[in-house]
């Protein structure tokens, strides 16, 4: 077992997708100095500024570099520093990579990552703290990865740096430096579009994105104690989605809780209950519960943010909701 | 290759009898899509380059299929001048499955990658940075090569132009950005979006050459470019040729247009690329009228041709879209 | 009764909204020469090009200048001729209208409209033809209308105006030259967050948005004729959403089709569902249906087009799926 | 009204003591701000501008309250100087309800509209066309009314910053864009972010006036602003004032920061705004280093006592968010 972060996971996934294709560039604001993160640490030192390059705060334009570079054969990582400034690029990524296979009848494919992360919880206010990945879902040709754990970096980054479309990998802030230990041989990489059931029970359903994962485990060990089995889902991508491996295990419990740290209205819970409720109308028991933010901007202030912040606490609230 | 104030002296008869088929085929293809497009045999917003066939023709007709173009929502002159199949295009302009995109792309996604045609957008602007990504790609892979943009007058003010050309400027790509100034965006002259000059004057701060020129003498955007290219395919650039010129006809086929009104249309026609080159062939000797006449003929014949093909290809399979909005 | 079309209201809207009132400006491309839809049509020439200003190619700056403009005291209107380039704007519109009264603890307001225009059907593509607005529906801060008529242009246009938030207006390209009569007297101006029951029914009910809106009454007259008694509702503002009256239907008639043009997944549809099976779990007697686009880019062929259009048909298949 | 190459002759003695303690009070405040925010009494990312205070008060001090300032994410000293009190701008930084923005938006969102203080933004270059809509607006409505927006070197690479000057260009509005060049953004220096050599550089194609300065001398900043603020307030604009300076922090307060080893802190606080002015003013005889530690500790007092003022104002109802979101 090796000690590592989700930091150190990403930067090693790029070392070695790096080493083993020079097709692969990073480009990104301080990437070359390993970012305020230290995603992108000892990349440059080890592949030149040729191909770990900085750039200026130039998010469109480097967005739509990325895309030339890759419809002309590179494999380009672009990171945007905040999800936050992601509607600079927004156009490049949507209009551009997005429909760039599509539009040429096939002839181009964009065979690029753009690295981002969001969320809240470190006081970083409106404009540094929000999780806008439902955007990415409702364009077609993009492919969205929300990675859970250290451990899903390593199984899924890899598989993103190799797929021939534009692939939007959103981080979370929060769980940079979170510590963890992954097996000694290393993750072996793992297909988009399989969720994972990170803890099995016949109660109810709790399917949660990103860091809400281990606030959906916390809940969990605490329903267990109150003799409630939870079964927890994280999707891993939500483009694709893999709607089997939830709808089966709703089949089996009949409730569902979905839980993202995204403001609840228009966040892609809303999507995954509109799916699951398609699917599984007969074996609901009750309504489909949505755990996310409230429907304001994130404030500043601690005390409004910890209350603003959705946690395991929130998805206690919404398994109550549903087994009452 | 001479220095000619007119530019002709870069030229000699094939070359100019080249330029002068290319405008032709230009113009006769465009023409056919006024009256295609009215009845609704070619779809979308259709947007004509007529009277600016001097820049794509002294442009395009240099490059080798390998060099790459990216083009904006007036493409049809690019993209014929840089090889792109007449009837192949005008499928994809009828939306026709023997299209260059199969029908899903049209007018302002025109894309033909055996030619080097990585594409029109529909976002003005929007592929300005392609052109940086391409040729920084190019250079890395160790495998050079030249890549041109094309853009409008409109496009300068969009935040995305000054991004890219300081991109350009700072990793020295060998990207030729090619203005096609003809003093509109859309209804509105370049004297309520800006009071830049000439867009070549963007590129000085940026430490980027660039010359400006008459975009209506073919001659001269042939001669110069020329050079432009030759700096480019040593490695060296970016390079901003602004190129100044005239659209014909509206902004684009059907629209509002009453703008128009203020253009007195026969100043306009005496500057016409294709006249001006054929007198300055007469000049020379390269070739008289009827050469011209002759070269007219064969686009008309071309495009007729074009029409043929595009209109027996068939529409394509409705699984098509749902097949192509994913690679691999 | 006055015969008009959407568009001249719009342009007759924003007059009268100029003559009342000095502090509204429009900004746009070619506004001054009433653009291409002709939605500003006769402004330049009352109300000068002070107040009806041509803007360059640039949209991020003037959605800025508009809210600059808003947070000194003007009522600017500014256009994005397409949704499809709103995404260049995103960033103002997220992170500066939206969020401005907030961060400043309430000091700021920034009352603006942004007035676009979505859908497809014109063969206009896949850059020029996308139904975006789902992303705005998940920005706390903004407001949303989807005025699916002349009478709802002039009902909600003027509120929308008068509004102290950043509004945004999502028009319909395929409904500008639709011909409509309205009563002589003017519609009276109407609150945001009231949905519109356009037609009663017991059967089931149909949500629909803008252009589906005319879909779905053409559905619901077919229905009568097999004896089905459609239900339809035009939700008009999807920000603020008026859940009372559709959940009152849904109560009613136990089953419900959500129509929009946009995508599917990703769509507001989703949001719909979800707020509706949480408020009506026990009332549905199906599983909620969404009409939508597929999830692909926007194709220009026409018989392409066609297909990938939800209409009519589309919907009928959703009632006949919840009938079942 | 002097000429002197060091600025100080469009200064006095009472001028100079009004800078002198304008930047003492940015300075204190920002040095309390580092143990603050480390000892998580303060909240968000924390840009300090210490080295940077010349241009906050050579600008702001001239400005009247109902003139606007827009500012960036290194907003603290703009605030200051602006007439932000100290104790509501600590307040909000430490996310206390009696904070200027009542503990919601903190340090990249401060904003005090009875200063006439529109606002900080944590995106780079975001509010630069706010600067324009201002003016605008200001201008319409027969107010006047001139727009200060400040931004850094590294700002002026988005392509926000070329629209921006571009429409006030073409509008003509009273906007002074400041620019605090510090050769940085976050850990990156400018060279490898643009070629430009200067941002004034860029004013040129857009025929807007520009000047750049030495932004480590008030006196110079200050006498430089002066004439320009007269013309802007005559209505004649826009202007593009870029001041050379150092920030002799990191990035944000605990950044990993490894780049700045290549700097020699001692070269750097030899160029001290302060202390130069503090030179000039012995020079002159306006006052002596004696009156700087007077300044000095009246501004660390001035500190505490906002340090007490904000550690006691309590935390937001949590309501507040929901309430604020939407105006009306
Ligand atoms: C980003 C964006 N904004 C607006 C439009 C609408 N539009 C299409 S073409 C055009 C004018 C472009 O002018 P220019 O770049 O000079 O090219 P020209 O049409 O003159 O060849 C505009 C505003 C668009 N397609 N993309
Ligand atoms: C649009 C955007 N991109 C990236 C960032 C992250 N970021 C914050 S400050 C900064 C550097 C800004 O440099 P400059 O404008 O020179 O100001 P300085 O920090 O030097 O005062 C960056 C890249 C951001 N806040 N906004
Ligand atoms: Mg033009
Ligand atoms: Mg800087």
């Amino acid at each position: 077992m090796t000690e590592t972060t989700y930091s150190a996971t990403i930067a090693a996934t790029l070392a070695e997708a790096m080493r083993a294709d020079g097709r692969v560039v990073v480009f990104g604001e301080d990437v070359a100095l390993g970012g305020p993160y230290l995603t992108t640490k000892g990349l440059a030192e080890e592949f030149g500024t040729e191909r770990v390059v900085n750039t200026p705060i130039s998010e469109a334009a480097i967005c739509g570099v990325a895309i030339g570079a890759a419809q002309s054969g590179l494999r380009p990582v672009v990171e945007i520093m905040f999800i936050d400034f992601i509607d600079l690029a927004m156009d490049q990524l949507v209009n551009g990579a997005a429909k760039a296979h599509f539009m040429s009848g096939g002839q181009l494919a964009v065979p690029m990552v753009l690295r981002t992360q969001g969320g809240a919880g470190q006081r970083a206010a409106a404009q540094h703290s929000q999780s806008l990945e439902s955007w990415l879902t409702h364009v077609p040709g993009l492919k969205v990865v929300m990675p859970s754990s250290a451990r899903e970096v390593a199984a899924l980054l890899p598989t993103a740096l190799a797929d021939p479309n534009p692939v939007v990998v959103v981080e979370s802030k929060t769980l940079y430096f979170r510590r963890e230990t992954l097996p000694d041989g290393g993750v072996v990489p793992e297909p988009l579009g399989r969720a994972r059931v990170l803890r099995q029970g016949g109660d109810v359903t709790i399917v949660a994105t990103s860091r809400m994962v281990h606030e959906a485990l916390e809940a969990a060990a605490e329903l267990e104690g109150a003799g409630i089995q939870a079964e927890v889902i994280d999707p891993r991508t939500l483009v694709p989605l893999d709607l089997p491996t939830i709808a089966a295990s709703v089949a089996r419990t009949g409730r569902l809780v979905v839980a993202h740290e995204a403001v609840r209205q228009g966040g892609f819970g809303a999507e995954i209950v509109a799916q699951v409720q398609e699917a599984c109308f007969w074996d609901l028991d009750a309504p489909i519960a949505r755990v996310g933010a409230p429907f304001t901007p994130v404030p500043l202030s601690p005390v409004l943010e910890d209350a603003y912040l959705p946690g395991a606490a929130e998805i206690l609230d919404g398994v109550r909701s549903v087994l009452r | 290759m001479g220095t000619d104030a007119d530019g002709a002296g870069a030229l000699d008869a094939s070359i100019a009898r080249r330029l002068l088929v290319t405008m032709w085929r230009i113009r006769a293809f465009e023409e056919r899509l006024e009256p295609l497009k009215r009845s609704s045999m070619v779809h979308g917003l259709t947007h004509l380059s007529i009277g600016q066939e001097g820049v794509a023709a002294g442009v395009c007709t240099q490059l080798a299929d390998d060099e790459t173009v990216y083009s904006n929502h007036r493409a049809d002159g690019h993209a014929l001048a840089k090889g792109v199949d007449m009837g192949r295009l005008l499928a994809e302009l009828m939306g026709r499955s023997g299209g260059c995109c199969r029908g899903l792309g049209g007018s302002m996604h025109v894309v033909d990658v055996s030619h080097g045609f990585l594409g029109a957008t529909g976002v003005v602007g929007g592929n300005l940075p392609f052109a940086v990504g391409s040729a920084f790609a190019g250079r890395l892979l160790g495998r050079g090569g030249v890549v041109v943009v094309f853009f409008g007058d409109g496009a300068a003010q969009a935040g995305i132009f000054a991004e890219t050309l300081n991109l350009a400027s700072l990793w020295e790509v060998p990207v030729v950005f090619v203005c096609e100034n003809n003093g509109f965006a859309e209804f509105t002259p370049r004297s309520a979006h800006t009071r830049v000059e000439r867009v070549s004057d963007l590129a000085a701060p940026f430490h980027v050459a660039a010359a400006t020129l008459d975009g209506n003498d073919v001659a001269e955007v042939y001669r110069v470019f020329q050079g432009v290219l030759g700096e480019a395919r040593a490695g060296r650039g970016p390079f901003l040729l602004e190129c100044l010129t005239e659209r014909l006809s509206g902004h684009y086929v059907g629209d509002p247009g009453g703008y128009r009104a203020a253009l007195e249309d026969e100043a306009w026609r005496a500057r016409d690329p294709i006249q001006r080159l054929v007198r300055q062939a007469a000049a020379r000797g390269w070739f008289d009228e009827e050469a011209s006449h002759a070269a007219e003929a064969a686009a008309r014949e071309e495009v007729e041709a074009a029409v043929a093909f595009a209109s027996a290809s068939p529409f394509p399979d409705p699984a098509l879209p749902a097949e192509l909005t994913y690679a691999g």
